[in-house]
């Protein structure tokens, strides 16, 4: 492997309940493993959510974060230094939910509340979904809740729908009878890990070193998919049949980044922009130009 | 009247002509108060100024911590669309309204604990338990009792100010100089009159710290009763700054705080000063 | 009518500071009570007041047990404890929330006045000197008008010329509202020009030692030679029975 | 040596004598003190009674509130595994040495700003400013400053800590009795002996109702600081619970916040009481 | 030497307390102040104490101007002004830290023993009664040896007798040391038995109204009839000087 610049002393990788791969990953030791003859240390720190892996990356307390697509295109925009390698999972973690009858269709969301994390991928995910339809964020009314808090006011009945977000939605769905009434996983932008670029600069192997290992769990989870509940249930501390519903909606098949994801993330870019969340100044396409860098999976891969 | 007190009166002749000889001189505190405030501008400006040069010459990389200017023209440009006058004022109503409701409880709860063993020890250990429950731990249980709409939020801010108000007027009232209760106690004052006569007067010190340190926390708190379901208010700007990881509006927002926190506080602090001028304390004539 | 009975008072610290003391004081009757500091004259003041209670014993007024401070008792403290956030008015107007204003400003103008404060009214306590400070709290005590006043070496901090006057204003009130007096005096002088009879307190824990009649009408001049005479003996009396300890505790 | 002082020396036959008659009574304030702790667990109690037969009869819902009883097993298999004993642990060091550091730092600034006034004016506005910073924003500049690790947690517990501190020190000290400063002034104390001898403890009271209050906003800053990449702690379980939905862990560390914060809240309040036995306050009289 | 030169004190809210005040005092002397309440006596001894500024005017003390406390001076205020947290013994040994603990121990126990109150080296403040209290602040202020000794009305709260032997006391510390001392006090033979010198004070705003110079040697007999002539002078003089305001002001 190319090595060509020293090692670093340590590689620092979080894990999340969103990124099954990542906690195959950490449960397995093989990254250490790989590691350990070069003295390179691997620490694990948790990241409870995009938000947070961005902000761990941008301060260089991560090498290695785990985000939502648009969270990462929204970090690039905001100018922190990452390049997304690969993609962890196609995952279908967003869906709207309701517990009211007369919403069946999204079209049905006109002048409601709706519950939903701005920024994240729950929330593209409902900006993409209005679109579709010809409404916008005006239409309705948007009714600002972090995810777990979304769940309660939507049981509650404090909002008619919320853009939900696995796992709270897989326990909503099977404790509560909430329902998924609109569901698209090509709306969804896609699991991205990213690497800080200063890193990948100075350490490309080590990059490359890191998706190996990833490359190896992704397969292991795949063939071991009753493993993978487990070690997903026990982590996330999720009942078995909450894990379960989860993996269901994740697809773990492609890792390789590529123009598929740069469309989705430019598609989300876009409307993030008419909704304010990205400055009217940014060119979404050229972030994403920018933050895609396929070179690294598809290397691995091949 | 004879003239024990030296008014404007007939005497006045007297004192002029000793000024002649011995001018009068203005008590010190005077002078000093006029530029006073300004000291206080030191240090913060020679920091803004520091942090504007290094983030200039690249130390502070402006995806972790934009310069001043840059954080000045986002500020800028949130005044402009009138975004910030919205945050700002429903920020600053909560904040007042959770203020008021907060200290208003606690006062009452405050003087009875201090006041009545029994009522201390009734309740006392269940509020200091309550005291060291963080704020982002109420949001759950507060969404579930009170919904996630004004109710709710004021609430959340009230339970912030409470405790240090609280705790500041009970160990006040119990730190009372006994001399002075029975005082009012000889005068078979009711309870009541007790406290309103005796004990809320000596305790004003202790209590407007708790004041102060209440309308800090009620400060403290608006973010996490922003989170629940706000779509405007500084502590939704913060938030949501960093959930689209926008370290411009982060830190303006954190300067807001700053800024607001200092100025509100100033009022309850000057208003305490006034109400506290019979002290015959160091500072007050220190100063 | 006020009965003190067998009264034993021990702090909580173990210090006995009262033993058997027995005392009835007519209505109308001005008692001195005189002997060395820390014999436990403010003590038995205070248990009378109801700020504190006897450990064994009993105080009680018209034959009521005291308990608590009595509606009819009215004291002056050894120190002024003067409220530091009232002016020297609002202080003296402490007592007198019942009444209305016009009443009580007229009623506290009047106090101050005989006190020699009038010009002070708007003074905080800061701002007074010792001896002011304590003819603050007398005219606080006084314009309730109790019908048993006890008092605390009022007139301590004060000069003769000050102290002669009020002394003198005590009596003037006496004439006509004949309260009850407890007066703690360390001058012996004014113990005599004002009482009727004059209990020594003496000891560690203090007990009732001597008690002297003053069949005397007043107003009384301090001149008088019975009186004098009366100053001779107690003064030696009070010597006597401090000699009994040795000088180097003194 | 006289007999001033009665002891249990050659005069209690005295005493003993006159507790025939009239039986000495102890004080009352040793025998409530006994039974008094139990005062305060009575509206707990009753509060979870009501709790749990209202989650019994399915009033409260399982998803949102779960029951006492549940809260329990939880705790108990939190407990079985240990690592309900490894997340306290660290949380409370944590805390504790958060609470050290900003208390010791609020210590010298109080000290400082209430003594001097040039001090006050220079360093007082900016810490007033800062005061009312919530602990969520101090977050990612914590990051930024110091990483994610052990130095960056305890430090935000630390600032959380400093400002009630601070406060109450400072204010505290402003509100010393010019008339025992005086006294420390005659005997030419210099400055640093002045505050020691004089003003800290006359201070003492509210110094360590500024502890207390200290102590709770470190427990509440706790939280804050495990969101910055924690994986132990009660904070991390409070808003590990919070992502992955789960009501119980929320409650359970609730409850353990609580508990926690009421037993070294306990610790310092009673070790204030110890120091503050000389008052001659309300509270010493009456209890 | 202290010099008193001028001396006008005004107060912050207008009130003007002193107007000039010329005195000097030599070495070793004692001088008494007496005076009306509130006629400015406690200002004079704080403004020479270094606690407050005169507004005009100046005091200097071995003819350096006082601008803070100087450590010749020692001070008896005129409440005890006790740290409420320190035990008897340790507010005596307030101003001896200076000294090893075995030294400040031994000086500290035999003071307490001069003003009777061995037996209550270990009690707090808040169990003293008033003139014990008042014996701590003055054992306080003897423990130092200060050689000049402001004391302002030291006295006042003690009975007959214990007050004679602190009087006794402090003229027996005199002979040794030669303090100059500056006493305030209300009683008048008290000064006369005392002092070299009596300043009559008086007035608002306080000036100096008389000097009476004692060329009498000590120890002195108040019986002596040089001072009860003296005594009825200054006591009529008193009075006279008040009179001059109308009765109801006093
Ligand atoms: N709270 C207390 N705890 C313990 N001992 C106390 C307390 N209060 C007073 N004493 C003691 O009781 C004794 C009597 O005190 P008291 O105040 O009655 O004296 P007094 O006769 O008024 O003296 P003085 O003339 O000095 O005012 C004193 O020896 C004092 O030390
Ligand atoms: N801080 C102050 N502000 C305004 N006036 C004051 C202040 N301190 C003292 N005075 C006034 O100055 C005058 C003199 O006070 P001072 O304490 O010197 O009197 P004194 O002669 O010691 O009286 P006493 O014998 O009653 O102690 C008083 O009339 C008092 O009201
Ligand atoms: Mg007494
Ligand atoms: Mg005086």
């Amino acid at each position: 492997s190319a090595q060509t610049a020293e090692a670093p002393s340590s590689i620092k990788l979080d894990f999340a309940y969103y990124n099954p791969v990542s906690l195959v990953l950490r449960d397995q030791k093989w990254l250490e493993d790989d590691l350990a003859q070069d003295n390179v240390k691997v620490e694990w720190v948790q990241s409870l959510g995009s938000n947070k892996a961005l902000e761990l990356l941008n301060s260089r307390s991560i090498d290695f974060g785990s985000t939502a697509g648009a969270a990462a295109l929204l970090g690039k925009a905001n100018g922190n230094p990452i390049k997304a390698v690969y993609i962890y999972s196609k995952p279908e973690w967003t869906a709207l939910v309701t517990r009211d009858a007369t919403i069946n269709r999204v079209e049905d969301l006109r002048g409601k509340k709706v519950a939903a994390t701005r920024g994240t991928d729950p929330h593209i995910f409902l900006l993409r979904a209005l679109d579709q339809v010809g409404l916008s964020e005006q239409d309705i009314e948007l009714v600002q809740l972090q995810h777990p808090d979304g769940k309660t006011a939507l049981e509650r009945g404090d909002v008619d729908a919320w853009a939900g977000l696995d796992p709270h939605m897989a326990t909503t769905e099977l404790e509560q009878g909430s329902r998924l009434f609109f569901r698209n996983p090509d709306l969804n932008t896609y699991g991205f890990l990213n690497v800080r670029e200063a890193f990948a600069e100075q350490y490309p192997g080590y990059v490359e070193r890191v998706l190996t290992a990833y490359e190896k769990a992704r397969q292991w989870a795949i063939e071991n998919p009753d493993e993978l509940k487990t070690i997903l249930a026990r982590e996330a501390k999720l009942s078995d049949a909450v894990a379960a519903k989860q993996l269901e909606r994740t697809d773990l098949t492609s890792p390789v980044i590529g123009a598929i994801h740069k469309e989705t993330i430019v598609a989300a870019g876009d409307v993030l922009k008419r909704s304010g969340v990205i400055p009217n100044t940014v060119e979404v396409e050229q972030v994403a130009n920018d933050l895609v860098d396929p070179q690294f999976a598809e290397k691995i891969a091949g | 009247m004879s003239n024990f007190l030296k008014t404007n009166g007939s005497k006045s002749a007297a004192i002029s002509t000793a000024s002649a000889t011995r001018p009068y001189r203005p008590p010190k505190r005077r002078r000093a108060a006029r530029h006073q405030w300004a000291i206080g501008l030191i240090i913060p400006i020679t920091l803004l100024v520091l942090w504007e040069l290094l983030s200039r010459v690249g130390v502070f990389p402006p995806n972790l911590l934009p310069a001043p200017s840059a954080i000045a023209s986002t500020l800028w440009s949130l005044t402009v669309t009138g975004e910030l006058v919205e945050h700002i004022g429903i920020t600053v109503f909560r904040v007042l309204l959770g203020f008021l409701i907060g200290a208003g409880l606690a006062t009452v709860f405050g003087a009875l604990t201090g006041y009545s063993r029994f009522a201390h020890q009734l309740l006392d250990p269940l509020l200091q338990a309550l005291r060291s429950i963080p704020s982002l731990a109420w949001v759950p249980l507060f969404i579930l009792w009170l919904g996630i709409y004004e109710t709710s939020k004021v609430s959340l801010i009230a339970v912030g100010v409470f405790f240090p108000v609280y705790l500041n007027l009970m160990s006040g009232i119990q730190n009372v100089d006994r001399k002075l209760v029975e005082v009012g106690q000889v005068y078979r004052l009711n309870q009541l009159k007790l406290i309103g006569r005796v004990f809320l007067p000596a305790t004003l010190p202790a209590y407007i710290v708790g004041l102060r340190s209440g309308l800090g926390l009620g400060w403290m708190f608006v973010v996490a009763a922003e989170i629940m379901g706000a779509s405007k208010g500084l502590g939704f700007l913060l938030v949501d700054g960093q959930t689209t990881g926008r370290p411009d509006i982060i830190i303006a927002s954190i300067l807001l705080f700053a800024v607001l926190g200092k100025l509100t506080d100033a009022v309850v602090a000057s208003a305490g000063k006034r109400l506290l001028r019979w002290q015959d304390s160091y500072s007050s004539h220190h100063q | 009518m006020l009965h003190i009975e067998t009264v034993y008072k021990q702090f909580d610290n173990g210090f006995v500071a009262l033993e058997d003391v027995n005392l009835q004081v007519n209505p109308g009757e001005i008692v001195s009570l005189v002997g060395t500091s820390g014999c436990g004259k403010s003590t038995l003041l205070r248990i009378i007041a109801g700020l504190d209670k006897a450990t064994t014993g009993s105080v009680s007024i018209h034959h009521e047990v005291i308990n608590a401070p009595h509606p009819d008792v009215g004291i002056i403290f050894q120190e002024p404890r003067l409220m530091p956030w009232l002016t020297v008015q609002d202080n003296v107007r402490f007592g007198l929330e019942h009444l209305s204003r016009t009443d009580s400003d007229a009623i506290t103008a009047a106090t101050l006045a005989k006190v020699g404060l009038s010009d002070f009214a708007h003074m905080l306590p800061r701002q007074l000197s010792g001896g002011m400070a304590q003819r603050v709290a007398i005219a606080r005590a006084l314009v309730t008008k109790p019908s048993i006043l006890l008092l605390d070496e009022p007139f301590s901090a004060l000069d003769a010329f000050t102290r002669t006057k009020l002394q003198d204003h005590l009596l003037h009130i006496w004439e006509y509202d004949r309260p009850t007096m407890m007066l703690v005096t360390h001058d012996i002088e004014e113990a005599l020009v004002l009482s009727d009879r004059i209990i020594v307190l003496r000891g560690n824990p203090g007990r009732i030692h001597r008690t002297v009649t003053l069949d005397l009408p007043r107003p009384r001049k301090r001149t008088n030679t019975t009186l004098q005479q009366w100053k001779e003996r107690l003064l030696t009396e009070l010597d006597v029975s401090m000699a009994e300890r040795s000088l180097a505790e003194i």
